[in-house]
């Protein structure tokens, strides 16, 4: 009961705050958190990135290996993209398998790399129709301090982007690197009493009804969205938010993901 | 079948559609015994079946809410709706649709006159052809009505793609799988957006006009709602006349 | 508890009827409800029918590709049937992986079908002991008006009448039809009171302490036979029940399943 | 092995049976300590254990009935009781082989003596060699009669079958692989089939010799089961006048 | 609750007992339950074995068949070790996939007999890189008296003694023997109070807080050791217990497992 | 790499340590927000992270304890960690390695202080690179202490192993795969061994001189976690005067 007095009085607080055009920890609307990205932090995995944003802060490992390619791209890689909500990350995650909210994390992911194509998958074509590179994108959360969406998809990228193809393992030459052609890069809005905040923090997220994550390229043009919570959005909201998004991946782009 | 050289010719679509045209859309109301509300829906070549059982009892109860109903929904494939078949169960993709779906008709019920009890919503798709979740929305929508669900109103989805560099409305299987985008939405008659996802490729500006285009689909499709119920009630209604 | 009370008395006014030698919806006691079946009804299946039995609805799809046979049968085909009772068809039923009901109907489905040798498996070899056809036969529950059994069996006789072995997209030729050599037909009794009673609806199905089915083939030979529930039969019960089965069957066959 | 050419000769099975006639039969009362009651059962080659737990309290809770015993049974096959080494954990044969033999005990059972209470009975299987339900059954009857539960009577069960187009008693392993038909009942003393299952080929007239037959195998089963319980419990009460 | 009272009773039956140097059934502290062991009572298994010690029953199947070598031991065959607790067994033990208990069981028979390099892996193997021998022990508890970790162990080496490569069913020549090189023995101990028990019955192992098992070979050599429980041991129980096993191993071996 | 010639060359192994020497360790205690205490700790190439909930609400109910707490592990590996990538969840390995890692931590815990609750106790191993289970109770006996539960003492844990006949303290990888035993053990300060686990091969006499060498590892090992959490608290101490 006493818990659910408090997020009442926590809600009411931001609710207050908002009104007044503040956040709780001070930042505009469109800010995000302080973020840190640090690559080859785990070095059994062929490119990795440990993110910090804000309370968020998590890993992501990308494993490389051989493998078939699927019936109907033979000439093509595959990538595999997984995260998971481990009870360590948050008192209100659970074992077991994934359930909706880390698979649909888990697939925005996905979606921003391969639709927006940022790697070339016909070059992780070893021998067409039989022999592919795997690609394995694994997101471990480790602290869940509001919007793991943007986290997780800022450290696949950089994880990609320092990752190599591990030719010698496979006696096929030198290691290179993944073939990356474009930088996606995913921003996350909340819609609160109508206002809209960028890179959410759990207690924004929470009292939030509607998440949308835009994630745009290099270009400026869209390559993935997903709507996500139960209320819903005007067009104006939306077209206002995708504004920002191209905006603010820009930005994060050119300061942390250079190639 | 493999890539076809073009996709639009003369302003022409692959199955004869022009770019803002809507497929063939067919509606039967009712068509369950079993479930409160169902209904059968047709979206060119799609073929997919809602629904609803509720309010009713919650199992297991730790998924009550005292305050409101839960609303839940199961969006299914069977294993025969597609070119090869499909191991029967839950997989990732049908995870996050049925969770979007959920959320696309949330807004419109009126979850808090039922605390503690659950709106059940399954859809099953009894043939895919590109278009089943938005297929499976306009149905559970009409399904809840159906079963007297208090809503504020309908809901109805289709999705806008681009093909040939060409924005067009309600992507059949050929164009989703050879074409640059897709964006399905869900859209309340009064505009509101209740479900958007993308896919691919668009720019800043086709963004913009492919969601006017999407949301005159939305409307269509409202008509398309709201007269499967009129003629279901008027044919109940007729049918209850000529009992007297 | 309204419920179990309705139920009472619902079990008592059909036990009631049944004393004087009726039932809930008029039929004589050997009498089929209503039966409808279309074919083709799924294009993207290689056979497919819809089967009405009173309120019983169901779909059928049968799927066939390619695959390995078992190393025990290596110049046979195989078959694979399935059946769900998806929580959509009765507020009973619920999500999740088949249960034993679901999978006894299944199975007893698969040997109606296997033990009458009606599909000719010899001839679904491709390649001995490398390539055969898989026909993957799936029972789509759509509305549970009772007698499930006879709805499936008769929707997978009929998918497979109708449906084609795509030689074509597997450049394998010109597509052929299934090789059936026979039309095996599935008729299910219901014990109540002492009474048996074919076909029965879901009030008496659920009712009664047992069900047999006798699945009877075109010469009217017993293929597959299946008692199911908790009361027992007597040796005339059972072998009343074959008489009328084997009898019916042929009815049904002769209206609905001509090849 | 592959096919043999003949499974009958001069009216002989390749076991040396005649078509009438059951494979030998060892049964031991009472083998098992934790259980309440238990039974090892050989039938020809196959070796089965019967345990039986109860009447106990139901876990989980909602499984409980309010005006009887609920009965559960699991039929299990150890990984080396066949030739292939068998995957362990329940297949779909095993679940149905458990439902039909739940089904085939449960009408001798007085149920109602225990409301809200659960009577477990888990079958082994050690070796199996054709007839594994059967002799699971005959063990289970007799472990439930160890295991004091209230009975109407034992539950006795065989299978009769159709090789070289002749029906024969309770098959073997290989007249099962190569036979035309097979045909496991079981049975109360007093002639009432509490299962019947059949696959295979059978004419109308086979069919009403074949279970005759089979009722005559049960019935001499009935007499082996009766003769192990009183065994049993003769040996028990000399233990108690020893204990004297 | 009467239940809850008649543990606490029995416990502290047990516990007085074991003040005064007795245990409950008379034996010594380093003296082990009846044991019997008869071997080959499963002709459809390759090897088999049943032991009883004390009311302790189980029944070892070793099963073997052919199959591919790990990747990284292409010269090398397969051993794989199963152990379920069903619940046949006891009223505690529950049906479903194997928990922690019957894991933890199942791995240390297994490292017992890997570890100790009982088989000689490299006579497993056929055709190097692509078929080796799978063997696989599966350990099948039928009744649980206590110590299942003794007698698993026991059994599982006593079936491998008498098991034979089916070289005849798989074309490749004569059966032989399983090339075994030692005769590993578990030899498990409890402590209760301070005092350190063999071999213990089911009540003593309910009550002891720890439970040591450790794994010698034929030269008196340690392979395999493992604590279990939540109680801790000083290094003189431990090095008391290793002494004690070690030379009860040799008894053991000595009187049941002549090769 | 292939097993190498040698492991020990001149009383030094291929790391560069003699025999009796551990792996450089580094330990961050109170890494997380969200958990209520949690510790990184590096074993060498190991990186492994552990955070505790709790005392907390148990669920489900039925595994609460009426009495003490009930403390729960699980042990972890990143699909990442290891050079074959690992397939998400638990296996039968980290299963057990949960549980004896569980029983090397209960004795210290005061579970009788939190009856009906739940100790919860994650150790995620971000890197592997052999003794992972020994770094894990290494960081979750410092997040037990960071979250506040009392506690008898720390557990520090190490292994000890055998490589070219000789007797080496905490294997890193390639000792751990080309060598002929491995045997970790965790301790309490005072001496108490809370796991002990073997496989390999030692002598009598290597036994108990390796069991010495592994206690003084972790002897060593408490030093550097008591200093670890000093620091946590003495900076905490600075911060809280600072803000004075």
């Amino acid at each position: 009961m006493t818990n659910e007095i408090m997020a009442e009085l926590r809600k009411d607080y931001i609710y207050n705050l908002m009104i007044k055009g503040e956040r709780e920890d001070g930042r505009a609307f469109d800010q995000y958190r302080e973020l840190t990205i640090d690559t080859n932090v785990i070095d059994k995995a062929e490119g990795s990135a440990r993110v910090k944003l804000g309370d968020t802060h998590l890993v992501v490992g990308v494993k490389i290996q051989t493998g078939t390619p699927f019936p109907d791209t033979p000439d093509q890689g595959v990538i595999i993209t997984n995260l998971e909500l481990i009870p360590l990350a948050s008192p209100v995650f659970e074992a077991g398998p994934p359930r909706e909210d880390a698979i649909e994390l888990a697939r925005v992911v996905d979606r921003g790399i391969r639709e927006s194509q940022a790697i070339d998958l016909s070059k992780l074509c070893i021998t067409p129709g039989e022999k592919v590179w795997m690609v394995f994108i694994d997101v471990h959360v480790l602290d869940d301090g509001g919007n793991i969406m943007d986290a997780a998809s800022l450290g696949a990228v950089a994880a990609l982007l320092t990752a190599k193809l591990p030719n010698k393992r496979f006696d096929l030459g030198d290691d290179v690197n993944v073939p990356m052609r474009d930088v996606p890069v995913s921003v996350t809005a909340v819609e609160i009493g109508g206002s809209i905040m960028l890179d959410p923090s759990l207690d924004e997220q929470s009292i939030a009804g509607t998440r949308l994550t835009v994630t745009s390229n290099q270009e400026g043009n869209i390559s993935a969205m997903q709507k996500s919570g139960v209320y819903p959005l005007t067009t104006e909201q939306i077209n206002y938010i995708v504004d920002i998004a191209i905006e603010k991946a820009k930005e994060i782009r050119e300061k942390f993901l250079v190639i | 079948m493999s890539k076809p050289e073009k996709l639009i010719e003369n302003g022409i679509r692959l199955d004869g559609r022009r770019p803002d045209e809507l497929r063939p859309i067919k509606i039967k109301v009712g068509v369950l015994n079993r479930a409160d509300g169902s209904c059968y829906f047709e979206f060119g070549r799609n073929k997919v079946i809602a629904a609803v059982y509720g309010p009713r009892e919650v199992h297991p109860r730790h998924q009550q809410k005292s305050t409101s109903a839960v609303v839940r929904y199961r969006y299914n494939m069977a294993s025969f709706s597609v070119e090869e078949r499909k191991r029967p169960g839950p997989d990732r993709r049908s995870i996050e649709v049925s969770k979007v779906s959920r959320e696309a008709l949330e807004p419109v019920i009126f979850q808090e006159y039922f605390p503690r009890s659950a709106i059940d919503i399954f859809v099953e798709v009894l043939q895919a052809d590109a278009g089943t979740r938005t297929a499976g929305i306009n149905a559970a929508s009409i399904a809840l009505a159906d079963a007297g669900i208090p809503m504020k109103s309908l809901v109805s989805s289709c999705a806008v793609g681009k093909v040939d560099d060409t924005l067009v409305l309600d992507l059949f299987k050929d164009e989703d799988n050879y074409g640059q985008c897709d964006m399905p939405i869900a859209m309340t008659p009064d505009g509101n957006i209740t479900l958007i996802q993308m896919d691919g490729h668009l720019t800043r500006d086709e963004f913009t006009e492919g969601l006017e285009m999407a949301k005159k689909g939305c409307l269509a499709i409202h008509e398309l709602q709201k007269a499967a119920l009129i003629e279901k009630y008027n044919s109940q209604l007729e049918g209850e006349v000529n009992d007297k």
